[in-house]
Order: structure tokens, then C-alpha cells, then sequence
């Protein structure tokens, strides 16, 4: 399955979706310049983590305007798989593509650990192979991860079940303790009405790999894979008839 | 034009200084060619007083690549890889504006190492300041650690070491010392040398504005707060990270002959020591070069020390594939100039001459300094002191005296700095920082790996500095012995007081011959450093503060280990079995007294005890290993209890009785101990080892349970540790 | 561009009033540790400079208003208020 | 307190003039490449909002000026400008 990872001016965790995919999940990945107009050629999405134009103004408010965008939104609309990271995420809510924003935190300070989450729902592409209620272990590195939607709207994902990942303790327990940034019911992932487009502050991405840390980043990288299978099954189809 | 003193104050050059430069040209100089030869022959530049003493220092070895002289130094890794490191400090900047001032320290060392070819992967900082309760600490922590996480998180590389360490003589004056370490193929490394006659000259990166004019010399005065002059630069890590990803991109391609970062008297020093180096001229036109403002005058073109900016040296057959890359990557990259044979340093506007110096004169002609070296004899005084005459502590009052150095600005938990330093991203962070005694990084797709740490006690090195820097040296190296690796090289940063003070210079000399003795004992080389003088204000200096950047490598990185005791174990003690109170943070904290001569230190016994435990370690028979430094031994189990999550029950009878004094045995300071902890089993064979290394080692105790016992002196539980020492540096 | 001139707009771009602002409260909380008990709110937001050219006023204000709704503020969760004089 | 009034300070805090600004460039590169050709330059700063009770305008003028002094703007830096209006 062909990953295509999104590099912006500025991205920084580009490089490391690219080690994770290929060395974590011995797929085909390729970077992808922020200037691509087409991206039919990839099975799926990652826009990275990184500081795209230093952050400044917003977090993700220039690079959503960047000629590549135009090619995601019409990818995401298509259905493709999308995962957005930390500034990825950002980038995404900066173009409507997920709801809510995602503010400075409420430490005011930039926060790098490592956090617990719940996968809260299984019918998105990137949780697919995960049991509802599983607790992943993942890096955060962030400054503006509080993320923020107004109460009718956070009503609305919670019945709709755009809300994928929460912020947990090590049993799973939804606590302010365990909210590292302040995020509204400690959400730390949501997805798009279409559920294939999804956006996540933890780093994936940075845990496939016991040696640095751990490995259950992969099994959300891993989950795509089903909809490869899909692919797949259907091009044989194809063939067959 | 007659120079007055005020111009002569003005570019900070004596009147000597001016009359050598007079008689060495054949004539006056005029303004602009005074500014540039005022930026070259200031300390920060010429190196006018460490010059001739750095010699001193052991910069060959078995593997080393690249020594001092290039932008930073190298050494070998196997596979064909060599490890690029390099420390630099921005104290002066910091002073005046802790925030950007430590952010573009940041800025200016990454540069040094992608200048060389080689790919950043990592940074280290050193810092120090007065005490933490002052609001003015406060606000100079809280901006250089806000700095310093900016910049490398924005950039994306991973902080993940340092040191920390608190001195009221530090108020004026804070230390801000950053060190980057980067991976190259040996072959593709770049030199700065200017070579090829009719060469173009490119310059990249951001425009230029009048951003720190006079920055060299400002860091070569005292008191930072007054002599400031110019704009405070701002930094721009978005901006760096394009330089940094294209200038690697460019390197790739083998159309660039060598590259030089802008720093310290920016396009100046950068022209001169690339033709320097070469052996050749050049020739450049400051109205090529891209302004952020208008009006410029050629001097401060010249001058600018405006930040994320690359001087490069390209054949001009390959100029355009380069200026496309630059072009893809959206900066901003004209010709300024080119190389010649004439050994000048020509600058033009518009064509016009404006100064024309020999490169020689800029570099090579700047005078050196040996001045006259004498001890403070209040220093020596205190240094006599003898701890002894305090009454012994009772009891009763270990635990109290514990917590209260848990405490200790010097000791607490730094979880506060590096919680926020991105030390995740890059994927290759096998020890955080916290995790062990030194940060252990990967090299993807090999099976070695490297192990980072900086340190320098300055409460030594203030009471003795030649035994102070062999302890920077020591501990260094055991950080990194302590997490499995070999020390392989150390880039050192040099921060003291006006070394045209007797008492100052003695300082200097004697720390850089400390350090030197150490390396050679220790066969650690120097192979890059920096050195920052006149860190004082009204003639109150900084304790001298050698600090020493270690790069280690693990022959296997998955055999390492980490300072937390894990479950059951026992618990040894390597080196030497006592351990003296003079220079401790015991007396600091609990006595108020910053006094005694600092533990004596067998470098010998401390190579053996570093092999000893690097060994034990590729073995796999440790579990954890952890230095004894500040606090002595009973902190550094309480460390490692914490940090394990574990409690233990040790005894020190056997110590206790042979230093006859509590406060000694349970706090007392020395050089060359770890705590190594072992599984069941295997213990006989880590005795075997110590004794086939001949290096005294002692049982104290095992671990397991939830409290903290010393046997017949203190008992109490993880969490009051943890509570006492988790508080975290600033809170 | 030869009969445009030179326009300078203020625009202030501030947290909506249901978001809570971190940092307001710390920079109040720093106020009354430095002894200005007096101040009872503080909301931190941004003030963007923009130099402009254009024929007109009317022109430049209709061309920053949409800078603003574009770039300048996200209107999930913020709010602007800009001037504009000739510069 | 009780006959003292409120009154809102509007705080605009921006970087010296000469003083690198790259969240300034960055925005006005990001404006142009949406098609602002017109925007010649691009300033970012702070729009500090500080809600005060006191007595009359000259008093809360002086408080307000001593904030932004002691800590609303980075003298090293920064400059300020205010205004104070009733509440
Ligand atoms: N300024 C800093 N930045 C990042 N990490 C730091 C800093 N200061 C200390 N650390 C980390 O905190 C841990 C403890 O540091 P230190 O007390 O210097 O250890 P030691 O006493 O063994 O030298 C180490 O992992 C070190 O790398
Ligand atoms: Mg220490």
C-alpha cells in the first residue's frame, strides 16, 4: 500500500512518518512537495508533524494554502484515507477539512512525554484494527494541542462519533490529570462526518520501535492497511471479470 | 581620517593594537576596514588570550577525523560514519535577551555542523544562572529554557542532555551554552576553504539587516547589560530548517567547494576565514547583498550579525543547478563575489572599493595575549578550609539533610526543562534525558549507537580550577561510561571572567591544563570548542566554568543502560570508598558554606572504573548504573530508587567506619564512583570484573519494596523521595 | 500601481468570548503578583500591521477584510476588528 | 474600591522598528502568494486587552503605563502604545 507523506515548508516529522511507514510497516512511502497538484498515485495520507512556516500566525493557517491542499481536499472528498499528526492535525482544522481548532496550551508551555489514549472509535481507516476501548501509548510534542470546539458542536461529535482518540490515564480513565494540554473532554483525535479523514495530536508515527520508547504507534499505522486489502481485492475482481 | 579613542572604544581595539594594524597595512585603514579589523581581532574572534593556551589541549587521537580549526570537529564511528559535534555559547546575547539570545545559540551551532556536511540529529545545553527564587533568575530561565526549546523544536531536532547548575555569581552574568552533534559519511565531509580561483562566492539565507553590529566585540567586554550596542537579533528556526534541509541538498549534488556559516561578526570573519583556510582572496560587492533595510552603509553590511545565513563557495559551471535547489526550497541566494589569488579580502559597493585588507592581517595578525597568572588569595584561603571542623550530623537529621538536597537547585529533577525540549522527534532517542546519566541516541540501520552529555561543577572549578576541570572532564565521560559508551571525543566551551585580571587568567590557565591532563589520562581528544571571556560585571566575575561536551559510542546500542534501578538487584559501589565534604553541595546547602578543597581525583583509577563499567555494561550483566556526583552517594541512591520506582534496603557500616563521620560518608563528594545494580546471578561476575580491573567495589545493599532504608540511620518511603525531588528545577 | 497609494491597516484579532485564554489569566496573574490589584481581566490576542497600496480606502478596507476572513483570524474561534489610514 | 470606575486598556505591543519580525515576512509572503500582490509589509505584535478599576482616566492611564513598562512589552524588543476608556 503506497503512502504518500505531505512535506511543507518547515514540516519536521515528515522524515519520520517516512521511517515509521517503511521500517515500521515495510509499506512504500514517498514524500510528497507541498507544490504537488496530484495525489491520485497514493493509497493514502500523512500530512506530518512539524512547525509548517514556523507555526507562525496560526499553527497550519499558511500552509493550508499551500497548492498541494487543493489535491487533499479533493482526496479527502474521494474518500481517501487521511491522517493528520500534531501539525497535521492542525493544518486539516485550518482547512476545514476536521472540526474544532487547536489553541495554545493550557500550560503555555511547549510539552514533550509520553501520554496514554483510548481508541474511541473503530470505523475510521487508521483505527479499523484496533478493539474500541484499547489504551496506545504514544509521544506528544506539542505547544498548541489544547484542542477547542463550542458545546454545541462537541454535542454534535459526540453523537455523530467523530471523537476517535481521548486522553487517558494508564487504566483508561478519562482524568484532568491525564490531560496534558487542556483539550475539551480530553479529546486527543477526531474525525470528518466521512470518518476517512482523521487528525491526532500524539505521534504515531514516533513509536514503532521498541528500542526508542515503544511500538503501538503501528497498530494504528497498521489499521490502513485493511482498506489496502480492500483495494486489492477489488483490483483482482477487476481482473477476474 | 584621525582616529580618536572614541572610534578606537567603538570597534574595541587598544591603541597598540591599532598602531600594529597601521604599520602591518603600510597605512591608516579607513572606517570600514577599522570595523572589520576591530570584529577579527576581538576576543570572540581572535581568540587573543586562550589562543596561545589551547594549544595545551590533546586534540589527536585514533578517531579523530577532524580536529580543531574547521567549524566542528569529527570522529570516526565505523561504517564509513563520523559523529560532528560542536559547542559554542551566546551568554552575552543571553543576558540582554534570554529568549532569542539563547534561540539563536541554537541557531548558530546547528549551523556550524550542517556546514560541514553533516546532518544534525541532536542538541545539548548547558546553562547556568543565580538563584532560582530571584524574579530576575526567574525571567532569564524561564527565556533561555523557552529559547532554547523554540528554536530545536521548530527545527526538529531532539534536546537531549544537558546540565544545569546554580551559583549566586552567576546573577549578572548567566551562562547559555549550546552544543549540536550531527552525522556524516567521512567522505562527504565538507571543509571551509576557498579554493579554486574564479570560484563564485553565494550567499544564502535570510536579508541582512542591522541586527547585533558590534555582536563580536560586545561579547568581548564586561558587564553584557551596558555594553550592548545594536539590534537584538531575532531568530528564525522556519528559516533555518530550509537552510539546513537545502544547504545538505546543495552539498549532495558536489558543486559547492565549501560552505561557511555567518556567526560573530557575520560576512566579515565568514569571508576571511574561508580565504583564510584556502589560502586565497576574495572579492565580494556588498550592494549584491540581499537588505532587510534600506540605507545600509557598507560597514554595516560587513558587520551585520544578522542570523540563518550561509556563505558558499561554487563552481560557476554548476551555479544555476544550485541556485534551483536554493530556488525549491523558496530562500533567498545571489553571488556576491569570487575567489582570487591575491590574498586580499576586497570589498566593493557598486564596483567601488571600500576596503581591501589582507586576509592574513584579519586572521593569522591578530595579536595574542599571555598575561600575568595569579590566585586569588581569598581563594586560596577558602580553599584551606578544612570541613571537619563542622560538627557531624546527627541521626537524626539524615533525612532532613536528604530532602533538603533532593531539593537543591543542583540536584532537583530538570523533568521541568527537558518536558519541554521535543526529545522524541528523529526517531533514534533510545535514553531520554532523565533516563540515564547520558542521552543514548540510534543511528538507524546500524548496530552501533552514540551517547551525548555535557557537565561542569564550577563549585570546583571556583575553589580549584585545575582539579575543577579535570572533574568536568571525569564526570563527563563517566555519564557517558555510565549508559555503555566509550567517550570518543569532547568539544569544550571555555566561559570565564576578564582575563586581563591576574586572578582571572590564573583561572584559565589552570583549568585548561586541568583539562588537558585529564584527556590525555582519559585518551579523550578535544576536537572543537569555544571560549567566552569577560563574563563579569563590575569586576565581579563567574566562577570558571570549563564546560565538557562528551560524544560516546556503544559498540551495540541495545546493550545499554539507564541510572533507574529495576525490581530486585543488588546494589555495588565502584571506585572509591571515601569521599570527602570540601566544595559539596552538603556544605552549600545545608551549611552555607562554599569552601574545602573539591575530592581529589586518580584519573588513572577513573579510566578503570569508566572500562570497568562500559564492560559490565556490553556484558549485560547491568541493570542500572548511576555516577555519584552532587549529593554524594546517598543522592545518588535516592536518584536511582526514584528514578526506578523501586526502594532498596542498603547498609554503610563498613564506609561509616572507615571516615568515622556521618555527614562524610552519606554526602561527601568524590570522583570515579557508580552505583552499578545487578540481577540474581550476577554478582560473582561483576566482582570478578572489578577486581580483574582492579577497581574497589563494595555491596550495599538490594533493592525491591516501596521505602528507602539505610540500616540503623533512616527509613522512609519512594514517594516522600520522589515528592521531595520530582518539586523540579524552577518550581 | 502607479495611482495607488499607500495604506497602513490595524488589525486586532482577539480570542472569542466563550474561549478561555490561558494566556490573559497568566499575564493577569503576573499583574497582581507585581501588585496591580486593581485589574480584574486581561484577554491576550494579536495586532497585525499590514502596509497596502490601493486606489482608495473603500478599496483597501474591502481588500484587509478579506485578508482577515482568509488568513488573519480563524473564525472558529476568534474575532477581528481592523482601521485603515492612508500611510 | 468602592468609588473607583472600570475602565478598559487596549494594549498594542509590536517589535521595534529595524527589529527582525519572520512571523511578519511569513505572513506577508503567505498574503502575497494568496494573491495580495498589493501588501508591501507585514508587522506582528500583541493586542493586550487589561480590564482595571480606578478612580479617574489619569490614574488608570498611569497604572497601564507602568504595566505595559514593568511587563505587557519587552523594552529590549518590543514597543508600546495604549488607550484607556471607560468600561
Ligand atoms: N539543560 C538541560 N537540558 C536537557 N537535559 C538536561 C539539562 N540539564 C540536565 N538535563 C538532563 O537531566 C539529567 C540529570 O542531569 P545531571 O544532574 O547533570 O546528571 P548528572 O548529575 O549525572 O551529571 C540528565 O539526563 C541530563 O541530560
Ligand atoms: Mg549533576
Amino acid at each position: 500500500m503506497r503512502f504518500g507523506i505531505v512535506t511543507f515548508p518547515g514540516s519536521n516529522g515528515d522524515h519520520d512518518a517516512l521511517m515509521a511507514v517503511r521500517l515500521g510497516l515495510g509499506q512504500p512511502a514517498e514524500l510528497v512537495w507541498h507544490t504537488e497538484r496530484d495525489l491520485s498515485a497514493y493509497d493514502c495520507l500523512i500530512i506530518p508533524g512539524g512547525f509548517s512556516y514556523g507555526d507562525y500566525l496560526r499553527p497550519g493557517a499558511i500552509a493550508r494554502f499551500a497548492p498541494v491542499m487543493e489535491a487533499v481536499v479533493r482526496e479527502a472528498e474521494a474518500g481517501k484515507p487521511i491522517l493528520g499528526i500534531c501539525n497535521g492535525f492542525q493544518i486539516l482544522t485550518e482547512a476545514g477539512l476536521l472540526p474544532g481548532a487547536l489553541l495554545r496550551n493550557a500550560s503555555l508551555e511547549f510539552v514533550c512525554d509520553w501520554v496514554f489514549v483510548r481508541v474511541e472509535r473503530t470505523d475510521t481507516p487508521w483505527t479499523s484494527r484496533l478493539a474500541s476501548g484499547t489504551v496506545l501509548r504514544l509521544p506528544i510534542a506539542h505547544g498548541d494541542g489544547r484542542y477547542y470546539v463550542d458545546e454545541r458542536t462537541l454535542a454534535e461529535l459526540e453523537r455523530t462519533g467523530q471523537v476517535v482518540f481521548r486522553y487517558v490515564d494508564a487504566d483508561g480513565r478519562v482524568t484532568a490529570e491525564a490531560n496534558p494540554n487542556g483539550s475539551v473532554a480530553n479529546i486527543a483525535g477526531v474525525c470528518n462526518a466521512q470518518r476517512n479523514v482523521v487528525g491526532l495530536m500524539p505521534h504515531p508515527e514516533r513509536a514503532y520501535d521498541r528500542l526508542i520508547g515503544g511500538d503501538d504507534g503501528l497498530q494504528i499505522l497498521a489499521s490502513v492497511l485493511a482498506v489496502g486489502l480492500e483495494v486489492a481485492r477489488g483490483a483482482l475482481r477487476d481482473v477476474a471479470e | 581620517m584621525p582616529v580618536t579613542p572614541e572610534i578606537l572604544r567603538e570597534v574595541a581595539l587598544t591603541a597598540e593594537e591599532y598602531e600594529r594594524a597601521v604599520a602591518l597595512l603600510g597605512r591608516e585603514p579607513n572606517r570600514v576596514e577599522l570595523g572589520m579589523i576591530g570584529a577579527l581581532w576581538s576576543e570572540h574572534c581572535g581568540y587573543k588570550h586562550s589562543r596561545p593556551l589551547l594549544k595545551r589541549l590533546p586534540s589527536s587521537g585514533p578517531h579523530v577525523v577532524q580536529g580543531p580549526g574547521e567549524n566542528a570537529g569529527a570522529v570516526e564511528l565505523g561504517d564509513g560514519l563520523v559523529a560532528v559535534l560542536k559547542i559554542e555559547s551566546h551568554n552575552h546575547p543571553s543576558a540582554v535577551e534570554p529568549f532569542q539570545g539563547a534561540a539563536t545559540g541554537v541557531g548558530g551551532i546547528v549551523r556550524d555542523i550542517f556546514a560541514m556536511g553533516a546532518r544534525p540529529i541532536a542538541l545539548a545545553d548547558s546553562l547556568r544562572f543565580g538563584p532560582l527564587e530571584e524574579p530576575r533568575q526567574q525571567y532569564l530561565f524561564r527565556g533561555v529554557v523557552g529559547g532554547i526549546g523554540w528554536y530545536g523544536n521548530c527545527l526538529g531536532l531532539p534536546t537531549v542532555a544537558g546540565d544545569v547548575f546554580v551559583m549566586p555569581e552567576y546573577r549578572q552574568n548567566p551562562l547559555v551554552n549550546a552544543m549540536c552533534v550531527g552525522i556524516a559519511e567521512r567522505e562527504a565531509l565538507v571543509r571551509a576553504r576557498a579554493t579554486g580561483v574564479g570560484n563564485l562566492v553565494v550567499l544564502v539565507g535570510a536579508d541582512t539587516g542591522r541586527d547585533g553590529i558590534h555582536g563580536a566585540t560586545f561579547a568581548s567586554v564586561e558587564d553584557p547589560e551596558r555594553s550592548h550596542r545594536g539590534v537584538v537579533q531575532v531568530g528564525n528556526p522556519f528559516l533555518e530548517k530550509l537552510l539546513l534541509e537545502a544547504c545538505l541538498e546543495v552539498l549532495a549534488t558536489g558543486a559547492v567547494v565549501a560552505m561557511q556559516d555567518l556567526g560573530a561578526a557575520g560576512l566579515t570573519s565568514a569571508s576571511a576565514e574561508i580565504a583564510a583556510r584556502g589560502g586565497t582572496g576574495i572579492e565580494l560587492d556588498v550592494a549584491l547583498v540581499p537588505r532587510r533595510e534600506a540605507g545600509m552603509t557598507p560597514y554595516e553590511v560587513m558587520l551585520s550579525e544578522s542570523q540563518e545565513r550561509m556563505l558558499l563557495v561554487v563552481r560557476p559551471e554548476r551555479l544555476d543547478q544550485v541556485l534551483e535547489i536554493f530556488r525549491r526550497w523558496e530562500l533567498h541566494a545571489v553571488v556576491i563575489g569570487r575567489v582570487t589569488d591575491d590574498g586580499l579580502l576586497r570589498v566593493l559597493e557598486n564596483g567601488a572599493v571600500v576596503a581591501e585588507l589582507p586576509v592574513s592581517l584579519l586572521t593569522d595578525a591578530c595579536p595574542t595575549y599571555v598575561r600575568e597568572a595569579r590566585e586569588s588569595p581569598d581563594i586560596r584561603a577558602r580553599r584551606q578550609y578544612d570541613p571537619r571542623s563542622l560538627p557531624d550530623l546527627a541521626p537524626s537529621d539524615v533525612l532532613p539533610a536528604l530532602l533538603t538536597l533532593l531539593r537543591s537547585p543542583n540536584i532537583v529533577s530538570r523533568r521541568p526543562i527537558y518536558r519541554t525540549y521535543d526529545h522524541t522527534i528523529l526517531t533514534n532517542t533510545v535514553l531520554p534525558p532523565g533516563a540515564g546519566d547520558a542521552a543514548v541516541l540510534r543511528i538507524k540501520r546500524h548496530r552501533f549507537g552514540i551517547a551525548i552529555k555535557t557537565d561542569c561543577n564550577p563549585r570546583y572549578c571556583f575553589l580549584d580550577p585545575r582539579l575543577g576541570a579535570q572533574h568536568a572532564v571525569a564526570e563527563a565521560t563517566r555519564n557517558v561510561s555510565c549508559v555503555g559508551a566509550e567517550p570518543l571525543a569532547i568539544t569544550d566551551c571555555l566561559n570565564f571572567g576578564n582575563p586581563e585580571r591576574p586572578e582571572v587568567y590564573y583561572q584559565l590557565v589552570e583549568a585548561i591544563e586541568g583539562m588537558a591532563e585529564a584527556c590525555r589520562v582519559l585518551g579523550v581528544p578535544v576536537v572543537s570548542g569555544n571560549v567566552s571571556l569577560y563574563n563579569e560585571t563590575e569586576g565581579r566575575s563567574i566562577p570558571p566554568t570549563p564546560v565538557v561536551g562528551v560524544v560516546g559510542r556503544l559498540a551495540d546500542v541495545r546493550r545499554h543502560a539507564g541510572l533507574g534501578f529495576a525490581g530486585e538487584g543488588t546494589v555495588f559501589l565502584l571506585g572509591p570508598q571515601s569521599a570527602s565534604l570540601g566544595a559539596s553541595e552538603y556544605l552549600a546547602s545545608c551549611h552555607g558554606v562554599v569552601a574545602g578543597a573539591p575530592p581529589e581525583l586518580d584519573l588513572e583509577l577513573e579510566r578503570r572504573v569508566q572500562a570497568l563499567v562500559r564492560e559490565a555494561i556490553q556484558r549485560g550483566l547491568v541493570l542500572a548504573a548511576h555516577d555519584c556526583s552532587e549529593g554524594g552517594l546517598l543522592v545518588a541512591l535516592a536518584e536511582s530508587c526514584v528514578a526506578g520506582g523501586v526502594g532498596g534496603t542498603f547498609a554503610i557500616d563498613e564506609l561509616l567506619a572507615q571516615s568515622g563521620r556521618l555527614d562524610e560518608t552519606l554526602f561527601g563528594e568524590a570522583g570515579s564512583r557508580v552505583l552499578v545494580q545487578v540481577g540474581p546471578g550476577a554478582e560473582g561476575a561483576l566482582l570478578a570484573l572489578a577486581h580483574a580491573y582492579a577497581v574497589p567495589v563494595m555491596e550495599l545493599g538490594r533493592t525491591g519494596g516501596a521505602s528507602f532504608v539505610v540500616r540503623g540511620l533512616l527509613e522512609c518511603s519512594i514517594a516522600e523521595l520522589r515528592e521531595a525531588w520530582g518539586a523540579g528545577i524552577g518550581a | 500601481m502607479s495611482e495607488t497609494s499607500r495604506w497602513r491597516a490595524e488589525v486586532y484579532v482577539s480570542l472569542r468570548p466563550g474561549v478561555n485564554d490561558p494566556q490573559g489569566l497568566a499575564v493577569r496573574d503576573g499583574l497582581r503578583r507585581l501588585g496591580y490589584d486593581e485589574v480584574e481581566d486581561v484577554r491576550v490576542g494579536r495586532y497585525v500591521q499590514v502596509w497596502l497600496r490601493a486606489p482608495d480606502a473603500e478599496t483597501a478596507e474591502r481588500r484587509v477584510a478579506r485578508m482577515c476572513e482568509q488568513l488573519l483570524a480563524n473564525p472558529v474561534v476568534e474575532q477581528y476588528r481592523f482601521t485603515v489610514e492612508p500611510a
